[in-house]
């Protein structure tokens, strides 16, 4: 098993859940989070003192997938978040060892 | 002749009292009663008029934003918009009953119990003034009582807080109005009313000083509020989980406009812009004012800080300390009776309940209760004939404070029967508590299926498709594995 | 003579009718008419002046902050701010356009659909009382009017929220008030207006009855907006993406501010501080208690659930239904009105919307507009003669529902011809949408490079530098690498 | 005789004059100054009265909850409560000091430079007028006053927050009050004051107009920041952190408030509800809606976005500088003083602060310094003789700027001595700041042991008990392993 | 050493850290997200028009413990953290390289 | 590749981000976080009530980095982030199988 985090821009969390659904992928957590990186945050002005906010609002989506499943997720994710725009984000996966569902105690590929 | 309409009154009364009505004008005159003078709008006075259509605004004011701020900021965030609408219904609701039969109930002539059905359905409420409010119109005199009589049950909310169903709450308040309140005011401020200092009736009175509402307002709530508490029982997790407020900013923005409002409620009972009026107005800022340090003194002695929470908490109590003594005493008393007010209410606040291990959620009791008690007996203590001719005890007639014990134990009797049987009712019909599943999911969602706040930043919040789930999870998929029962309202 | 006049005025309207007014003035001599007639200052009433100052103060407290909070909540987090700016700005600059010649083009006579410049700049407006308000400085007179021209605008802002170009919004807002607002009130309550039914000129006239503005003000307003949401389009992602209120709780401090503002808004339009203005007040009151519950009951038996945003906006909807009738019916029949305009605009913002598929985001239409035409409709219904003078149907007088569907009728033509043209004129100016890319960022950070919140715990939120960006990245590293635009404005 | 009564004032003053006053009331009648005189309650006028009332209420709700709103908005979130706080305290502590004497020492005569104690405990401050009011209670003008003296040591908290202990607050606030507010107070408005231009005494006088306290309020708190900003020195990591406010959307709310409750404020310093305060009120009204365009027109040239927080700066700025002229000037002149006070109050609050380097955390030198120092110098410019009796420039009577300027130049004198000195010894006896490692954990929490918001959705906020620590870690596991200093306060 | 990610309600976060308190745990790092999954979201009503809201509030916890102790660890919140219904959230556990104590600059074991 | 989860005190982020930087390191993902661990959290007072909060605001940093630089990028962050008190936090790193950075679809190290 495979868990997959993808920062992605907050207005494509639609279009990934989409794509992801189109595999029959539904369970997924997301965090709100801050991203540093070759996007420029914005920058606000108050009373004229101008404030460079680094960061960009960003959604971790964390989703844990069966080995067998994690190429063809990924490269979903990758072309529904994909703007073609810096910032578009990065997905990063790494391997699970266990999986359990506190529900029924289920472990392994069942409990995803 | 008296008695017995007394006592049938009181029969009344222990029936809920609230319906058969209609024969209590007529016994009343037949006990020799006048019934209240209506006077020519040539009487009208505009400045008196603009000070109390002004004090009306500043009274629902204090109950809309200001008291549902203050109670809104102390819960926890899943609740704010149960509680905030718990003060906005009451608006609407005693407003309507206020007109059909309230108002007449309290303040027609009846038996020095409750008032008759003359002004019902707002029937001779006109431009002209009446005896009650000489100089304004009569509908204004009708309005600026009606805001006290939609403020007093948004009091009680502070008790059930964060537990008590909306259906519930709704049916025992409209109850509550017409079951407590409005004989309290009939017998405070009434003509003929039991314990009316200024109109009494013919027969038998004894005349408590309560200017603004002491006892109608405060006490009845108060302890309306301790029962609550007490019937209902303590929110889930009480004790064991923190339930910190969500916002003392909001609670803060409350409290200061309780305070601007409460000039209203105070300096509006002069019924008149006088000097009387000022004197109440200055009387009830130097009280808040004091109050607010005897709070924050008090804590920060007993526990090291002074706290934001501890000094707005300390304003209110010392406005509602004030109240009935406000148009009696002077400002220098009044500042006196604020920090006396303040310190003690700290002490009911912090310690009452954790030694008898009520959850009176927001304090409703500690600071109206308390506070309300506290500041009927300094009435009788503090005023001062010069003010408004009813000397006290510091005046020299020591006296005083008999009639305030009477009508603080009158108020408690009837707030104590009134709500134990109204709740009673209530649970019986509809119950009084939500299920726990839903107090734990927060009653903003569970009552009213709304959140107070929205701050994420992303737009995605739609949810998946029945279409997409069922191909993921099959048909049904989302049907609880085990059978156990879903966190959710049914 | 006069028709001339008038048909010259309609032509001067269609040609934006704000230019050329120097005449106008003249022309209503030569008609007839007298100039609004001025007193010596000795025939102030201090109660009166009382009432009608603080009736202003509360008028503008309607606007800012009580409309900016109530627009504010409903709007997403990204958002808040550029909505609550409208209101500000407008209370900035229709106080400027009024006093060099709004006020002067509504209540100079004129011909009956505009007024003259008389007191443009504010000539002649000075201590001493004018015909309109007998008992009051003109000068408070002017004031109070202007917080209705405030309002009337910042009403429309409902409509085209969270997608509108500030530029384009402040544009279009200021030529609404010369081109729609002043000649609308000039006609209801300008001295020979066309539907004055109280000072009419000696020519044609339709006396219609709008006490504080349901024409004026609502009908005028809510009609605009439904035309800029039909204008502008619907938001990005409407119907697709969940847009929730980000913050009910604002919306509800919103929404009590503007129960209690009402009360000099509707109170305030009798001018003194007397019977009538109290039974506006109660009136007022009563309206929007039953509004409230007619629209959460609507719910609650439709959807199960009686939610608080449907609680505010019933009051709301409330006070608008009464505005036009407050001063002429009585407060029984006003709650009739509430009652049945709360329904109605809980029908109204349900289900008009989804089913013409247009995006009114905040209701503009659906409360104002709505509302608006049923309050002005019912006010020939329900006008009593011991309250006003002026009999309607239930009165025994059906004729006074035809002038109220003329001015009816007319309102909802000057509104749509007006903002439809206003609108194509701005839009070819400069725009009235931004981007869409600055849409999805929000127009806080784009429009205004603020944000509402920033509630981080932590203090880090600085950038970058340039220096560390080239290093990392190398020169121009930031750059886009496929070429797309960067999602922010230009 | 007066000058050695001068000189001996200039002596005590300079003791921080707070102490012995016993003789100054005896020395002033020696002095050939009646007393103030008081008068009959018939005098009451019941409309001015209203007015007056109300506008009490408005310049408290100025305090409470609007400038604790506009300031605590503009703070990071970990300040929120404790700079609400300020405000509130303040609310308390400055009424009870004016009750015991700071009233008498404003307003009894005594020297030209602070008043006597014949109103020490409010003695003779009762239902009838006195002289500086006639037509209402003198409770009502010693109560609108005390409204005054609240919100002014509350503007200068916009200096010193984020940083300043809350005793040392306390201290500072209310030693400020005696020896900078009174004096003021007195020499302006006081009878016999040395600038008071309305009730002379007999000796040196140098009339200065200053209708609603330019002088008194603005600039004295203004100049007084700008001294706090300089001795606290800035807060930790100004400059080098980002500070955003953490809720514009709270400033919002406290600005709107402002501007409604300046209208009390001007509105009511005319002490009655005639021609001359519906002018005030008017002139006031106007000046802020200028003073926004004049802020937000010049950023939006200047940085290419008109920004929400600019918007409502400008207004209270506006306001500002409209404070001494509003009953000396036209509307007209009042519109034309808002615009240039919002264009040069944006230059300052932009520009002073990064070129000399201070840290005037939310500009309250920048807004109230600059524009009341502005403001009061231009009452001298624009006065009209119409509006009030006084001419300025602009009515042909040059003369008038100096007084102004005598007066500008003895206010920054007075408050620049006295809140240094004041500072040395609040910061020798109890320290002005917190430690650093309180600031950065937030004032909130290390000051008053709270937290302005609870915004999880988890009610787990529970701290392992000591059992579970010492099992886990063993006993004192808790403690630094290389013995640096917990990050909390002692 | 092993990274223990747990999701799960909320209200469960008590009891789960009383289970972990148990064993000896209390070092643990929790994030507020939003879990989609299985359980339903909720209804929000604004103005009659209804809003289904896709995610459940969720904790994510974050443990790292001693390989040795990861499944009594992984028990004792699968136990604490059941409800038996819908939505009682996952465990997912994977291996940790290295950790080190900021403070001290203890690295492995040690630093947990 | 490896993934660094540091979990800081939130007014060390901008030392910490400092330190990266030198090292050349710009992109990484911050997510606001609670900790529960040696470091007491505060108390607050509600009405004289007292509320011993247990938890101390962190940040939850997550850097990914090529293997090579993982050990600099470790090293910098602890000294960066350390004050000497308790409450400093920790790091902890773990093996990434697959990087892809969303915009151009470029995997592994190029994608960091
Ligand atoms: N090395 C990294 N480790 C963790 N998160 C990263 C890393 N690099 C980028 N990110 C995350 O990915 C987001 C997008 O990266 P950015 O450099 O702005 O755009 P792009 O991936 O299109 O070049 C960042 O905002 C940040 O949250
Ligand atoms: N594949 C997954 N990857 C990451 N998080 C998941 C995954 N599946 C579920 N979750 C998380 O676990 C939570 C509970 O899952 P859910 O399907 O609702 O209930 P259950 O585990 O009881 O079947 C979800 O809300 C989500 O946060
Ligand atoms: N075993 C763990 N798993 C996950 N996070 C942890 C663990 N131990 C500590 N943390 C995180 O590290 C932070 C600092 O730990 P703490 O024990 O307070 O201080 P120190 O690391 O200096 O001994 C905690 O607040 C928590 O967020």
């Amino acid at each position: 098993m495979l868990m997959i985090e993808a920062v992605i821009k907050p207005n494509k969390l639609d279009e990934v859940k989409a794509a992801l659904a189109n595999l029959g992928i539904l369970g997924m957590t997301a965090v709100e989070c801050k991203g540093y990186g070759r996007q420029l945050g914005h920058t606000e002005r108050y009373r004229g003192a101008k404030m460079d906010v680094g960061f960009v609002p960003k959604v971790l989506l964390k989703i844990c997938v069966k080995s067998e499943q994690s190429q063809q997720a990924i490269d979903a994710i990758t072309i529904a978040a994909r703007t073609g725009a810096v910032g578009d984000g990065k997905i990063f996966a790494y391997p699970v060892v266990q999986v359990v569902r506190i529900r029924t105690g289920e472990a392994g590929d069942e409990a995803i | 002749m008296l008695s017995a309409s007394r006592s049938r009154s009181w029969a009344l009364y222990l029936l809920l009292g609230a319906v058969v009505l209609g024969t209590s004008s007529a016994s009343a005159q037949a006990a020799g009663l006048t019934p209240v003078e209506l006077k020519e709008p040539s009487a009208i006075n505009t400045g008196d008029t603009a000070w109390m259509l002004m004090s009306s605004a500043l009274v629902l004011l204090m109950t809309g934003p200001a008291l549902a701020l203050f109670y809104g900021g102390l819960v926890r965030r899943k609740n704010v918009l149960a509680t905030m609408m718990q003060s906005f219904i009451l608006m609407a609701i005693v407003s309507v009953v206020w007109a059909v039969i309230g108002y007449s109930l309290a303040f027609d002539v009846g038996t020095p119990f409750i008032g008759g059905v003359r002004f019902a359905f707002l029937r001779e409420v006109g431009f002209g003034p009446c005896e009650y409010a000489p100089t304004i119109p009569h509908t204004t005199w009708m309005v600026f009582q009606l805001m006290f009589a939609i403020i007093t049950p948004a009091l009680i909310c502070g008790a059930y807080a964060e537990r008590m169903k909306f259906s519930a709450m709704v049916l025992f308040s409209t109850l509550w109005l017409v079951v407590v309140y409005c004989p309290m005011a009939h017998m405070v401020w009434g003509k003929g009313g039991l314990l009316n200092a200024f109109l009494p009736g013919p027969g038998v009175n004894s005349p408590a000083l309560d200017f603004a509402g002491g006892t109608v307002v405060h006490i009845s709530s108060g302890v309306s509020a301790l029962v609550c508490a007490l019937v209902l029982g303590k929110r889930a997790g009480f004790g064991r989980v923190a339930m910190p407020p969500h916002s003392v900013v909001l609670s803060f923005i409350g409290a200061a406009l309780l305070w601007v409002g409460w000039f209203g409620f105070n300096g509006g009972s002069a019924l008149a812009a006088n000097g009387l009026a000022s004197s109440a107005f200055v009387t009830t800022h130097f009280a808040a004012a004091a109050a607010t340090l005897g709070w924050v003194v008090m804590e920060w002695v007993k526990t090291g800080k002074p706290t934001v929470l501890g000094a707005i908490s300390g304003a209110v109590a010392g406005l509602v300390v004030i109240t009935p003594a406000s148009g009696f005493t002077t400002p220098m008393y009044g500042m006196l009776m604020g920090f006396i007010g303040g310190a003690l209410c700290m002490l009911a606040a912090t310690s009452l309940k954790s030694k008898f291990g009520y959850d009176d959620s927001l304090d409703a009791f500690g600071v109206h209760g308390v506070g309300g008690t506290l500041g009927a007996i300094l009435t009788g203590v503090f005023a001062v004939a010069a003010i408004n001719g009813k000397p006290g005890l510091v005046d020299g007639n020591p006296n005083q404070v008999i009639p305030q014990l009477i009508a603080v134990g009158i108020t408690w009797a009837i707030a104590i029967v009134g709500s134990l049987i109204l709740l009673k009712i209530v649970d019986a019909v509809i119950g009084l508590r939500v299920i726990e599943a839903d107090e734990m999911e927060g009653l903003d969602l569970t009552q009213h299926g709304e959140a107070g706040y929205h701050m994420e930043e992303s737009d995605s919040t739609l949810a998946w498709s029945p279409k997409e789930r069922a191909a993921a999870y099959g048909p049904g998929g989302d049907e609880p594995a085990v059978g156990a029962a879903r966190l959710s309202q049914p």
